[in-house]
């Protein structure tokens, strides 16, 4: 089944919003997805019927909340075709996720000398916990840079993975470029020399079907908030042999098996990961965007996301002054960076907002991938299920006019 | 108190009273501590195994009343029964409290099958069963004790 | 104005829920607090107006986000009465404040032989983090015992603090003895021998008026989900000057200045410890909570409390077979472990559930204060603002109940 | 468009197009970088303090047209003027830029006013203000460069 965006449009409450008099167009789901009622009408029902804290009680509430939580971590191991939920861990956000894999493996696995491989496109989440890691434990960064599509040169990554690489760590769909990774063909390389490999699928997850054992993934991140699902919950999956043998990251309640004043021992995954009272309500509404997506279908949504890339990047490619970046074919997605010429990227955002249409402007969590690419900045326009050609067509008009507006400002 | 006596069946409240086979044995094959991180409740359950058959299990430890009916029960059935048979009956049992229905072979252990309604305690319930599991692992595996937590070996119904 | 409990209630659209077919009393609110009707309405009418990722975008949705997570971090500074909302970093609960605090201070500030100062009364959230701490840095933790009137034993305390001592953290009201902790004069035990001073506040914030200026606090956390904010989201305060000089703790967008591929400089506080999209609705929840906790007046809401405890330990003591634990006095509020002879707290628990009556039972995440009391476990009931002394009597009731039921099982 | 015509005003436009004191100074007492970590815009300032006056001032730096705009704005005010002035002057710029209105001795630059209204942007129009204050910070303290971040000495309006 295609997806019918304009019938979507419905789905989310927000999208019926004005802005500055005009209807919203909202075209930011890249930094942050909006909510479709079910997941709203979810959450809102769980704290008026089941709300408890979890794995704590004797009451019936609280054994409602842990059903709801627990079936929230089933649901996440099914969308990611993991083998099993056991290996399913809550947390804030990606970059969490990212995070705890620095911890709980990095700080033990990495040694002085040791090579972690990251790519110029990488999310500032998928780069900082990495130096922070680097730089404690003495390892090597290596950056594998762009080829001359604008897609990670296999090359000089293949080059630069070697017998000390201990982790290879990339993003599944860039959110500057909007192209696909080839992860499967990357997990080898770094599986060849014995390499821990993480996805970054931040925004892999809104658009396209995953599955982790297919793609090679030791590790797999993602961010509910871009999903449709409340802010503050995400989720790491990480193969479950590996994960058995990781040690705590933080500890406090849930985390134990016994606590002295001064010393304590740890559960087993994936309660060893989950300390203190967890996203309870986050989680139960993370469920309904994934059934949500699902009962749409993601092979349709990146049929829809493709389709609207191609019409965008056709559409901006006939204006004059507007540069795009990015590259095209059927691995490219619905995430559109641009620049007009002599305009500052901030000042088109503005004039973009002042009809209504929300893009992104600035380095988007990518500095590198901007130094790459020769700018310092662009604007952003992204796309999900709720996106028409409409949208892009009001998207075009507001940039003629904001040529006209502004004329040549440096 | 209608819905209670569904899950403290009278078998129920007399085993906890009365549990059968507490204590420690000696000799044993193998001595496994089971413990339920949640409430900090701890089983050691003792079983003695020869030529494939249990010949003698046992336990001690402290736990709530549906925690110490299923271990008493739980170690009356297995007595006397071949390593294949008690592996079947850990997973009917385990089926059973899940709320799939109770096998035939489960004998007396129905009366722990209203404890499937009450999720808070599927674990109190489950605690002896893990232990079990994980010490004819440790049987198997040759070694003679370990220690096992009963949120390990989940089945997604934790 | 004294709290209206009966009145209250009314503003939890759970507390209309039967359990078994009876009217659910939920004396769990320690464990984790229901939500009033104004939270959720915040929560959703932000996601169906204004939500947008912060920090980041250039459009009207992202400006209005961000200044709803903005104004939530000066509403816990109020709240708080901390000096400014600078320093005022959200994170997931509690359990990941004192976790921040162990990595960002801990893991610089400690070295071997240096002394971690604790009671036997902390929360699990309250040790672990520590153990952990303590275990890579060659640190040794001193664990201070309850005095026979089971508070903390203030010469034992004071005993324990040394020239070494580079820590000391404990609670401000017991999540299981329901007493508060002299924490002003244990800040001038700590400060005289220059240690930081950390105050868990997870169950001081739904009860008492806190003012971490007159406490002499460091650092205090306390979570939302105790307040009747949404799950997944808390706060940590740590005095200016001190938490402008720590390095980063989680890695990622927004907490940094400049990244390269191999290195990064980071931002100021308080975005340098918020790495990633963080809970934004979670914070418009957060504000809602405390406003209306505010309005009802925390000095009123202690007040209930503590007259709810007195006719708790009151009833409960009369009864034959019933153990009470924690002390009794004007710093005592309403938080009730208690132990019924000869039958198991999670028996009594399920007994009390099957009448409607929510209560925890198990070690509370308190073992060394469990070993400490003499016991494995316990059964607790737990006030909030909305609890009665109906709800109390039927708790009484059932409690009656269970002895009848269970007779001597050991 | 009739919002961003309360935005950019044909002064802002006219000065983002070209804008007054770009470029470096020589010599200079304080230069100064200020960073927007939200979109890696940045400016350098030079300035050059002599008896407690900015004799001149120049900035030079990439960002957008309110950010260029500002800029080259405040050098304009700040040539000439003693150093507690231009405390004054930032503190009042500042307030009006954070809605709290127009001092008359911002003089021209209350053509920047609009901006406050438009929340997103407000960092771009401060940035130059950041930055001299930071850079009188850092010129009394007797240092000759430094950086600073739009982000910091925030006022609660971030
Ligand atoms: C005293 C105390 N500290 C810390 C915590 C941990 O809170 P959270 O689980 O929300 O992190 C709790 C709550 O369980 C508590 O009662
Ligand atoms: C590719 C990629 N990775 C990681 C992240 C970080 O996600 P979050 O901020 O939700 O942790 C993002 C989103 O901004 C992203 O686009």
């Amino acid at each position: 089944m295609a997806i019918d965006a304009a019938a979507r449009r419905g789905d989310f409450p927000i999208l019926s919003r004005r802005v500055h008099d005009a209807p919203l167009v909202y075209l930011d789901s890249a930094a942050s997805a909006q909510k479709p009622e079910r997941v709203l009408a979810a959450v809102d029902a769980f704290y008026r019927g089941h709300y408890a804290n979890v794995h704590r009680g004797a009451h019936t509430l609280s054994a409602e909340a842990t059903a709801h939580y627990e079936a929230a971590r089933v649901r996440v191991a099914r969308f990611l075709n993991a083998p099993s939920e056991r290996s399913v861990v809550f947390v804030r956000n990606a970059t969490e996720g990212i995070n705890l894999v620095a911890h709980a493996w990095g700080r033990q696995a990495l040694h002085a000398g040791d090579e972690i491989v990251l790519t110029v496109a990488e999310h500032h989440a998928n780069l900082v916990p990495w130096h922070l890691l680097a730089a404690e434990r003495g390892a090597v960064i290596r950056g594998v840079p762009l080829g001359s599509d604008q897609r990670v040169d296999m090359e000089a990554l293949a080059a630069a993975i070697g017998p000390r690489t201990k982790l290879v760590a990339t993003f599944h769909l860039s959110n500057v470029l909007g192209v696909v990774n080839p992860v499967a063909r990357i997990a080898e390389l770094a599986h060849a020399v014995g390499a821990l490999f993480l996805v970054d699928g931040a925004q892999a997850a809104p658009h396209l079907p995953i599955d982790v054992q297919a793609l090679g993934a030791d590790a797999y991140v993602f961010s509910g908030h871009k999903v449709g699902a409340p802010s503050g919950i995400g989720a790491l999956w990480v193969r479950e042999p590996l994960l058995r043998d990781w040690p705590p990251f933080l500890g406090g309640g849930e985390m134990i098996r016994t606590v002295e004043v001064d010393r304590s021992t740890y559960a087993d995954i994936p309660m060893r990961f989950e300390a203190g009272t967890p996203a309870i309500a986050e989680a139960v509404g993370l469920h309904a965007a994934l059934d949500y997506l699902d009962d749409l279908g993601l092979a349709a949504i990146w049929d829809h996301d493709r389709a609207l890339a191609r019409y965008a990047i056709g559409r901006l490619r006939a204006l004059d002054g507007v540069t795009l970046y990015g590259p095209e074919g059927d691995d490219r997605g619905g995430i559109v960076p641009f620049n007009v010429a002599d305009v500052h990227p901030h000042d088109v955002a503005s004039a973009l907002d002042a009809r209504g249409v929300a893009v992104r402007a600035g380095h988007h969590c990518a500095q590198p991938l901007m130094r790459a690419l020769g700018v310092r900045s662009t604007v952003r326009a992204s796309f999900w299920l709720h996106t028409t050609r409409a949208d892009i067509d009001l998207l075009v008009e507001a940039i003629e006019e904001v040529r006209d507006f502004f004329g040549a400002v440096a | 108190m209608g819905f209670l006596d569904q899950i403290y069946r009278d078998a129920v409240l007399e085993h906890a009273r009365s549990p059968r086979n507490r204590g420690a044995l000696d000799p044993y094959s193998v001595k496994q501590e089971g413990i339920n991180p949640s409430c900090g409740d701890e089983l050691v359950l003792y079983l003695l195994v020869r030529d494939g058959v249990v010949e003698d299990a046992r336990f001690a430890g402290h736990g709530c009343a549906i925690s110490q009916a299923s271990a008493s029960m739980m170690t009356q059935a297995v007595k006397g029964r071949a390593i294949a048979e008690v592996e079947t009956l850990i997973a009917h049992f385990k089926a059973m409290i899940h709320g799939k229905g109770a096998d035939p072979s489960l004998g007396d252990l129905v009366v722990l099958e209203g404890i499937s309604k009450l999720h808070a305690r599927v674990k109190c319930a489950t605690l002896a069963w893990v232990t079990l599991d994980a010490a004819l692992a440790a049987e198997a595996a040759g070694q003679r004790a370990g220690q096992v937590s009963v949120d390990e070996g989940s089945d997604g119904s934790a």
